[in-house]
């Protein structure tokens, strides 16, 4: 059962990733992109982490991917028009990246254990008070520290993009 | 705090001062700066000379505690002279540039002190830390004197000078590094004393890379054939001063390093690679006498005949002889008076016609009879005429590498044949023959100054050719240390001064 | 669960650098808010203040050391010193840019409370003792510098600059990142001591996987610091940047990265040392080539300097890859004399580059000596230090790397980084050929009022921070030790 | 006993007149300049005799030796100023300090009326002090300084008209020939350091003569043939003799006193000096006979057809030299010196007459171009006449004493070197009496209107020629009383101890050669003076051999196509053009332009393009994995 | 009705194996993608993959810290789109367009 749910949702994530590449408009890229981030949602609960999963579901899908968009359409940007720019990325970066998948897939087949299969129900950390916890106790220090993170950056954007708003 | 401590600072306060003082009173500032520091350092003269051996004057306080590094200066016999030449070039150089340098003047000056203190501090420093950073600091005035009051190829000129010397330096630097690594001490006795009492051993590979990299530096600043086509370019661009400090002092730094360092720190390897050395030495005297005989540059000319006469340097100091050791040590001094003289001379010329080609002379002798009388005095100096300083210098010379092949100086002394060659034909073309108009109008006599600048050089010629005796004791003594020191691991079958002592009984 | 859960004074004590930093940043933005145009003049000092406050903190900070925020952070001599390195960087990189920022009339209080906060970063970072901790911080030192970077908005350099130091530093932060899930999947702990235990345990995780993690958190410190294949970016991004932002950025955030770089690998991969030194080996002298050649033909003064700031970080992987104690030491005493003398360089730059920075070819510095004798003369000390000619820090630099690397046997790696360094002498050399070699040629037929622009004095603080450099710089050359020192007793054991 | 006052006193004159000369009086310089000789000449006579020479007995058979201070000292090696005086440097110092005088004075009638008069005869003292230098040393370096101080100052007269390029020239080639010679005599010092371990030459020939001959060539004749060629070079022998005719460029009073009385015989004087190390190699002995037999003959073909008159005398110089080296080499060391001596006398006496000659005729050398002069320079004449006869060996007289002694001893070694010997002899006497006849008989050819006179250097021009002043003949009659009874002075007798004499030959042998000289001067009488059509019939007839011996075999043509110039070209296109800057420099900034175009290639890298930096990235982070999942550890 | 060949759940290999294909998708994007926002996004896609591989490892190794993780790295990648698209913004205000090959002013 299990199985076949990673099964779906994984292949889900995956059309939609290769949509994302293989899309030239952009929206239809950020519109894939949510796909990938709703199956991973859905994935990340058979792991356990419900509050990630919902985390997921709102911080990205809900607000990062809107704020691509409303980019895009502030922007309207249109497809990409086929400018003739030989960059060396366009002829090797296929082998480029079947080489980097190869070697990566090669580091998954020697540390996963094929045996351990994932049983949902069966982490039960991934709850919001256990998350809670841990930010509050162990990882109490860079939880404030995001907060400068957070600080910077809407302090970068509004650098950056005063004009544009006001 | 000694006399040599003063000697070798008051150009760096000299320095700071100039920099300091207005422009008008440079000129008379650095002169007398030179002068100052020549008196202080003809008081070295007594304790060196008297001390059979071993350092005077030691002053050896720490710099910097890690690694440790400590600023460890002294005298003997063989930095002795080559100080006492700095700081008599120096006034001399200054003098010189007095109508020469019109613009920068200030700059001009306080490089020129800088230059003084760096080259001091290269022949007194005993603790090879302190000798790289010298060394370098040595080559930064000399770039810009180059570079920034040199003829019109200057830039291109001197960046191949510094280029150059700093690729071959660096590589000493490895060395040593490598060095204090293995012995835990930047102190040059006290890495020599580590060698002889076996606390540290170098494999026969080690030792051969080492002294190959601290060859190629010292052979870079010499320059030995193949490695001198800095030179011609260095000397001909550079201005008077520049020449005369570069041919006089600057090429010692690189014997100096021979004698001082490549053979006490790794006799086993110079002693293997001897025959090498004094191969392309012996080249580099034919060759160099060759090329500057069709010199149509007087500058040039006495550029290549430089290369020349320091392969003879080398000839002596890889003939592990004591006369060949001390000719070498000898001909330094020589090379330095003679060559300086000349190239001051060539600059005289080169302030009346502003011409470097000799073409634009030939008859000077009969407008300006006193300048080519002290020309040809210098001249016959530098082709070794009996009586004046060369030739004590190469008969050492060729008599000590005599003692350990004579086949070499067979083909060495062609190098004296040859020399006679080039000098002579350059003062005949100069000199001799009927002056023309235009030359003998701006062919003035020596000027009082530049009878001053050039008087000390022609005295000493006449004195270290006469009465060398008044040099050679501390120089054979420090050169006897030195040849115990590089000898005592050579093999007893090759080991000249064993056979000079059969051929004494 | 830990008995305290509430962190102690002494965990705040040693933290205290960053608190203060912030609450400075936060301080001007908001007076940022509140004050009038003619009032802001004010926040230039506030920063300094700011920053020396926070310079004493990191320093008293470093009189206990330990760890704070349950290990989050450890303050110990090595955090201490680049603390102070990055503090340091930044009271510099305020004093070169009140001048520019008036010229360029852009606006002051976003750009102290950025160079402030990266600042904070860049401390986390080296304070770090969690790799999450390391993200954090070089997310935020990152992102400032983005901003940084292209803080000019309307200058097209300045958001093109900006842009490719995004787009690439987040593209290698995901490389970085994923790295880190497998250390973390590896060895089930993102601190730094659980890593190095389980990772010398007797049952540790086979090492070709774990070293293959760790090239992929290379590849994310690789291109901060600039290391060849990763170093595409520096050149673009710092030409593009503005000349104080270049000056900072190829100083502050690389010191940082170099910092946590050496102790993630020296301290959490020490145990499987034997497979990252021969990739750092490589990718030293990779470094150190790309840098000094791709140098050798650059017409654009800030981009030649940051090809130079590619190879200076060539030759602190060279310390690097001694992976020695002597080798760290070595990479804290470059750092300190490299930041020094590159941002003193990118100091006068900025001094002569003018408004709009359009005289930042190499040939607008023909014939400075007469011009701006003093300027030539530092620039002409930070130049020979970056050639590493002695009694210059950036000579002890090299000095003491290449004996940490003799020491660790690297003969070849040294000898190639000495002749890389003769190779570099040329470029530098060229700078002092224009400046006091070559007659102001494009001036010549110029107007007056360019004439007049050529010549016009530094600012009081811009000379100070340049004056600064060219004396730390000497003093780091004659008079190393009491840096030297402190690196050795801050090296990591 | 103060040896050094005899040089020092030249000394001080030259540095008197060449410091001050140009601003002296001519009266002034010239008693600078003939009194130091004169003085140092007094002091030599002083020292002789108080060493009891002329006293007879057996005065200086022991060198008197003097040591003054080190020289130079190296290790075992130490070199001092040693003078020491014997038998042999008695006779040379005779020699010198006395003709020298002599010439010294003519000088003062010769050059009246030159330019850089001063200068002049500061050289000539300078020259004087040399030559007191090598003869009084006492040890090979001490003898070397002198060697090359003789050198540099016949490189200082013969250029002495330094506006003449011709001039200039041969004083280069003199100088540069020299030092080809010198180079073998250094290499000779060194061996001798290397197997003496002195220089000194007591202590040298000590130790030779405890050794035994050395019949085949070991280092003793290696050591003796480098002495050789220094001789050579010194001496102008072949090869080396291609210098000293040109030598004649320099004023004739300096021909007569370095190119023929005294320098010349510097090389002779050094092997008689080493005949130690001569004797115990004989090959080298052999070879010594040899290169003078064989100059002797070939300069005195050559001489048979010069037109210059002071180049006949130049070859006949060169001849006689060779007629030295032969006694020498054939184990006659007295009498090489014997020849020295008197050959010093009459051929002093031929350039001085010469010089006067051509004063005469105001500068004009060229034996075509004078003839008839008997009626005009009685005098000169006269001297001229007993110096002919006495080089053409007529009996009695100077040149016949020495030579014969020469010859019997040639003899003695090979006989046909003797009959060689014997009609170079009359070779010799012909050429003399062809130049003399030539001088004074028959009518004058010149043109009675030269400008001016002595080339280009003179300002008394005038018509026909003139006899010379007292102060130019007086010296001239000195030389000539000298050359007539200077054969009777038995120098044999007196170097006996250092060189016993080997007792004369048969007496035929004498007669033989004798008749020779005769035979000679009388041919050339005939050919000159009674029917002078012959010789130009001569020529024609024999006008190859003819071209040859005028050209003197085209040595100096052979060593300028053999040696001068392929080394000049060669190190000008070969070693500087193509190898120095082309190769070795060319290398060197081959360097620099392959390092920049690295740099251009690296540059092209950096394209500027996002997507190929992530290329990059991607590209490293797949190498690194590798090389740390499977090279790892690969140190 | 026969039970279908699969297993009855997915080993974790498989989730970090969909991890790398994304990762690598992401990287293919930032390669191919000629428009600045999707090169962008794709980053996103990066950054995604790597939270799942920390959520799965986080299951493996039975403990909270990934799941933190990764809750850090989605602040993070929201701080960074904000920075990201202002930055765009400017770009595009600048150049008036969005194809990341027409950036390319600053190069050799």
């Amino acid at each position: 059962m299990d199985a076949l749910l990673f099964m779906i949702f994984a292949a889900v994530a995956v059309v939609c990733g290769v949509n994302l590449v293989l899309q030239t408009h952009p929206i239809s890229s950020a519109l894939s992109l949510v796909g990938v981030m709703a199956a991973l949602a859905a994935l990340y609960l058979l792991l356990g982490g419900e509050f990630i999963a919902a985390a997921q579901l709102v911080v990205y899908a809900g607000a990062i991917m809107v704020l691509f968009i409303f980019v895009i359409m502030l922007l309207n940007a249109g497809t990409e028009r086929k400018i003739h720019k030989a960059s060396w990325a366009k002829y090797a970066g296929v082998p480029l990246l079947v080489a980097f998948l190869g070697l990566v897939a090669l580091l998954v087949q020697r540390i996963a254990p094929p045996s351990e299969n994932v049983v949902f129900g069966e982490f039960r950390k991934g709850t919001a008070q256990e998350i809670g916890r841990a930010l509050f106790t162990t990882y109490l220090l860079p939880f404030e520290v995001t907060s400068v993170l957070i600080l910077i950056a809407i302090l970068g954007a509004i650098v950056l993009a005063r004009k544009e708003i006001d | 705090m000694t006399l040599l401590d003063a000697v070798i600072f008051l150009p760096l306060l000299g320095f700071f001062a100039l920099l300091i003082a207005p422009a008008s009173v440079s000129r008379l500032g650095a002169l007398a700066i030179s002068l100052l520091v020549f008196v202080a350092s003809l008081g070295l003269i007594g304790k060196v000379t008297g001390a059979a051996d071993g350092y005077t004057f030691v002053n050896s306080t720490p710099w910097i505690t890690y690694p440790p590094i400590r600023y460890h200066v002294g005298l003997d016999g063989l930095s002795l002279w080559l100080l006492i030449l700095t700081t008599l070039l120096t006034p001399i150089a200054v003098l010189v540039s007095w109508k020469h340098i019109d613009h920068r003047v200030k700059a001009f000056y306080a490089f020129l002190i800088l230059l003084e203190f760096g080259l001091i501090g290269v022949f007194v420093s005993l603790d090879l830390f302190l000798f790289y950073v010298f060394w370098e600091v040595s080559l930064v005035p000399m770039y810009f004197l180059i570079g920034i009051w040199g003829h019109d190829r200057r830039i291109y000129a001197t960046v191949k000078f510094f280029l150059y010397t700093f690729a071959g330096s660096v590589l000493m630097l490895g060395a040593i590094i490598y060095l204090y690594n293995l012995a835990g001490t930047f102190d040059y006795t006290g890495i020599l004393e580590q060698l002889r009492s076996g606390r540290i051993m170098l494999s026969d590979r080690a030792e051969m890379v080492m002294f190959l990299a601290f060859f190629l530096a010292f052979a870079i600043k010499v320059p030995l054939f193949p490695l001198h086509t800095w030179l011609p370019d260095a000397h001909v661009e550079a201005p008077t001063a520049g020449s005369i400090m570069l041919a006089s002092v600057m090429l010692k730094m690189g014997t100096y390093g021979l004698v001082r360092f490549c053979l006490p720190l790794f006799p086993q390897a110079a002693h293997t690679s001897a025959p090498w050395i004094a191969a392309l030495a012996i080249v580099g005297i034919i060759y160099g006498a060759l090329v500057a005989m069709v010199q149509p540059n007087m500058k040039k000319l006495v550029a290549y005949s430089s290369v020349s006469h320091l392969g003879f340097v080398v000839l002596g100091v890889f003939s592990f002889t004591q006369a060949g050791l001390d000719g070498a040590v000898y001909q330094m001094l020589n090379h330095g008076i003679s060559t300086g003289a000349l190239f001051l001379l060539v600059g005289y010329l080169y302030e009346r016609r502003h011409s470097l080609e000799i073409s634009a002379y030939g008859g000077v002798a009969t407008p300006a009879p006193n300048l080519s009388a002290v020309f040809l005095i210098t001249t016959l100096a530098s082709i070794g005429l009996p009586a004046l300083n060369n030739f004590v210098g190469e008969y050492l010379v060729l008599q000590g590498a005599s003692q350990a092949h004579f086949s070499w100086v067979v083909f060495a002394a062609v190098g004296v044949i040859l020399s006679a060659c080039y000098m002579l034909w350059l003062y005949q073309r100069a000199f001799f023959g009927r002056a023309s108009e235009s030359l003998s109008h701006h062919m003035p006599d020596l000027s009082g100054r530049e009878w001053a600048a050039v008087l000390p050089l022609l005295i000493l010629m006449f004195w270290m050719g006469v009465y060398s005796q008044s040099f050679m004791p501390a120089i054979s003594a420090q050169n006897a240390q030195i040849l115990g020191q590089t000898n005592r691991t050579a093999v007893a079958s090759r080991h000249p001064v064993v056979k000079e002592v059969a051929n004494a009984r | 669960m830990p008995a305290n859960a509430f962190p102690t004074s002494v965990e705040y004590f040693r933290a205290l650098p960053e608190i203060v930093l912030t609450l400075a940043g936060v301080l001007i933005m908001f007076l940022e808010a509140v004050l009038r145009d003619d009032q802001k003049k004010i926040f230039g000092f506030l920063t300094i203040v700011g920053l020396g406050a926070a310079l004493g903190a990191a320093i008293s900070a470093g009189g206990d050391p330990g760890g704070a925020f349950h290990n989050m952070l450890v303050v110990d001599g090595f955090a201490t010193f680049f603390r102070v390195l990055v503090i340091g960087v930044g009271l510099l990189a305020v004093f070169a840019s009140i001048e520019y920022l008036e010229r360029e009339r852009a606006n002051t209080g976003e750009y102290y409370a950025l160079i402030l906060f990266s600042i904070v970063g860049q401390s986390i970072m080296v304070t770090a003792n969690e790799l999450i901790m390391v993200f954090i911080g070089l997310e935020i030192s990152s992102i400032a510098s983005y901003v940084l970077a292209g803080y000019l908005r309307d200058d097209a350099r300045n958001n093109e600059s900006a842009l490719k130091y995004f787009l690439l530093g987040s593209f290698a932060t995901a490389f970085l990142l994923y790295g880190v899930a497998w250390i973390y999947g590896l060895t089930g702990s993102t601190n730094l001591f659980q890593i190095r235990q389980s990772l010398a345990s007797p049952g540790a995780p086979p090492v070709v996987l774990t070293g293959m993690a760790a090239a992929l958190m290379l590849v994310g410190f690789g291109f901060k610091v600039s290391a060849a294949p990763f170093q595409v970016w520096a050149p673009d991004v710092y030409q593009g940047a503005p000349a104080p932002v270049s000056g900072f950025l190829s100083v502050g955030p690389k010191a940082a990265a170099f910092g946590i770089l050496v102790r993630v690998f020296m301290t959490a991969f020490g145990p499987i040392a034997a497979r990252w030194e021969p990739i750092v080996w490589v990718v030293a002298l990779a470094t150190m080539i790309v840098g000094n050649f791709a140098a050798l033909q650059q017409s654009n003064i800030k981009r030649m300097l940051a090809y130079s700031s590619i190879a200076h970080a060539g030759y602190v992987l060279v310390a690097v890859a001694a992976n020695s104690e002597v080798g760290s030491a070595a990479v804290m005493f470059y750092l300190a004399a490299y930041a020094l003398t590159n941002f003193g360089a990118f100091a006068v730059v900025t001094h002569i580059a003018r408004k709009g920075e359009k005289r930042v070819g190499i040939d607008d510095f023909a014939g400075l000596a007469q011009r701006q004798p003093a300027m030539a003369a530092m620039l002409t000390i930070f130049l020979l230090s970056l050639i590493g000619v002695p009694l210059t820090g950036g000579f002890f630099g090299k000095f003491y790397i290449f004996k940490a690397a003799l020491d660790s046997n690297l003969v070849w790696l040294t000898v190639l980084g000495l002749l890389n360094s003769a190779v570099a002498a040329y470029y530098y050399l060229r700078i002092l050929v224009v400046m006091y070699m070559r007659e102001p040629a494009k001036l010549g037929e110029a107007s007056t009022e360019a004439l007049a622009e050529a010549s016009v004095p530094a600012g009081a603080a811009l000379q100070f921070a340049v004056y600064a450099s060219a004396v730390g710089t000497l003093l780091l050359g004659i008079f190393p030790g009491w840096v030297l020192d402190a690196a050795n007793r801050a090296a990591l054991k | 006993m103060q040896l050094w006052l005899i040089p020092l006193l030249p000394l001080a004159g030259f540095a008197l007149n060449g410091l001050f000369g140009r601003r002296l009086s001519k009266t002034a310089v010239n008693m600078i300049a003939c009194g130091s000789v004169l003085l140092s000449f007094l002091w030599v006579l002083k020292t002789l005799s108080s060493l009891g020479v002329f006293s007879g007995g057996n005065a200086l058979e022991e060198a008197y030796r003097e040591h003054y201070f080190t020289w130079i000292r190296s290790g075992l090696l130490n070199i001092g100023v040693d003078f020491a005086i014997d038998r042999l440097t008695a006779i040379m110092l005779m020699i010198v300090t006395g003709v020298g005088f002599l010439i010294h004075v003519y000088g003062v009638g010769y050059m009246a009326h030159e330019g850089g008069y001063a200068r002049f005869f500061a050289y000539l003292n300078l020259f004087m002090f040399f030559m007191l230098i090598l003869v009084l040393g006492a040890n090979f370096l001490l003898l070397f300084v002198g060697w090359e101080g003789v050198g540099l100052c016949s490189y200082l007269l013969i250029g002495f008209y330094f506006l003449e390029k011709f001039a200039t020239d041969a004083a280069n080639k003199a100088f540069i020939v020299n030092r080809i010679g010198d180079f073998g005599f250094s290499l000779a010092v060194f061996l001798i350091v290397i197997h003496f371990g002195t220089l000194d030459f007591a202590t040298v020939f000590d130790k030779v003569k405890g050794m035994p001959v050395e019949s085949s060539a070991g280092w003793m004749t290696a050591i003796a043939l480098l002495l050789l060629l220094g001789a050579c070079g010194k001496s102008a022998q072949i090869p080396l003799y291609v210098w000293l005719p040109d030598a004649m460029a320099g004023p004739t009073p300096v021909s007569a006193l370095i190119h023929a009385a005294t320098m010349v015989t510097a090389g002779v004087y050094m092997v008689a000096r080493s005949s130690q190390i001569f004797l115990h190699a004989a090959g080298a002995l052999n070879v010594v006979a040899l290169v003078g037999l064989a100059t002797a003959f070939f300069a005195a073909t050559i001489g048979l057809t010069q037109n210059d008159i002071k180049k006949v005398y130049a070859y006949s110089t060169v001849s006689q030299l060779g007629y030295m080296f032969l006694g020498l080499g054939t184990g006659a060391f007295s009498a090489g010196i014997f020849h020295v001596m008197t050959h010093a006398f009459f051929k002093a006496l031929l350039f001085l007459g010469a010089g006067s000659v051509i004063h005469a005729c105001s500068g004009e050398q060229d034996l075509r171009k004078m003839g008839g002069l008997r009626k005009y320079t009685p005098i000169t004449m006269w001297t001229l006449a007993c110096a002919t006869l006495a080089i053409s060996g007529f009996p009695g007289l100077s040149g016949a004493a020495s030579k014969d002694l020469i010859l019997e001893a040639a003899y003695d070694h090979a006989p046909w070197m003797y009959w060689v010997g014997v009609f170079t002899a009359g070779m010799t006497a012909f050429y003399v009496t062809r130049a003399f006849c030539l001088t004074f008989f028959g009518e004058y050819r010149g043109e009675a209107q030269s400008p001016h006179g002595h080339g280009a250097h003179d300002d008394h021009g005038h018509g026909t020629p003139h006899e010379s002043p007292a102060v130019m003949w007086l010296p001239l009659a000195i030389l000539a009383v000298l050359s007539l009874v200077g054969g009777h002075i038995d120098i044999p007798k007196f170097l006996d101890p250092m060189f016993p004499l080997n007792e004369g030959g048969a007496a035929w042998l004498e007669y033989v050669a004798t008749a020779a000289g005769l035979g000679g001067i009388a041919l050339a009488f005939f050919f000159y003076v009674v029917v002078p059509s012959i010789p130009e019939s001569l020529a024609r007839t024999f006008s190859g051999p003819y071209r040859w011996l005028y050209n003197k075999y085209f040595v100096d043509e052979l060593y300028d196509s053999l040696v001068v110039s392929p080394t000049v070209d060669g190190s000008r296109s070969l070693l500087w053009r193509t190898m120095d800057a082309g190769g070795i420099d060319g290398l060197v900034n081959g360097t620099g332009k392959t390092a920049r175009a690295i740099g251009a290639m690296l540059r092209r890298l950096q394209s500027g393009s996002i997507r190929s930096y992530a290329a990059w990235v991607v590209l490293g982070s797949i190498l690194m994995i590798i090389f740390a999942g499977f090279a790892g550890g690969a140190k | 009705m026969p039970p279908l060949p699969i297993p009855a759940a997915a080993p974790l290999s498989w989730y970090l194996m969909l991890s790398a294909v994304l990762f690598t998708l992401g990287v293919a994007g930032f390669l191919f993608r000629r428009n600045i926002i999707t090169v962008f996004m794709s980053i996103e896609l990066m950054l995604n993959a790597v939270n799942l591989s920390f959520i799965t490892f986080s299951y493996q190794l039975k403990q909270v810290d990934g799941h933190i993780f990764s809750f850090f790295v989605m602040v993070v990648a929201a701080a960074e789109a904000a920075v990201g698209l202002a930055i765009i913004l400017t770009v595009f205000k600048n150049r008036q367009t969005l194809e990341i090959d027409e950036l390319n002013s600053l190069k050799n």
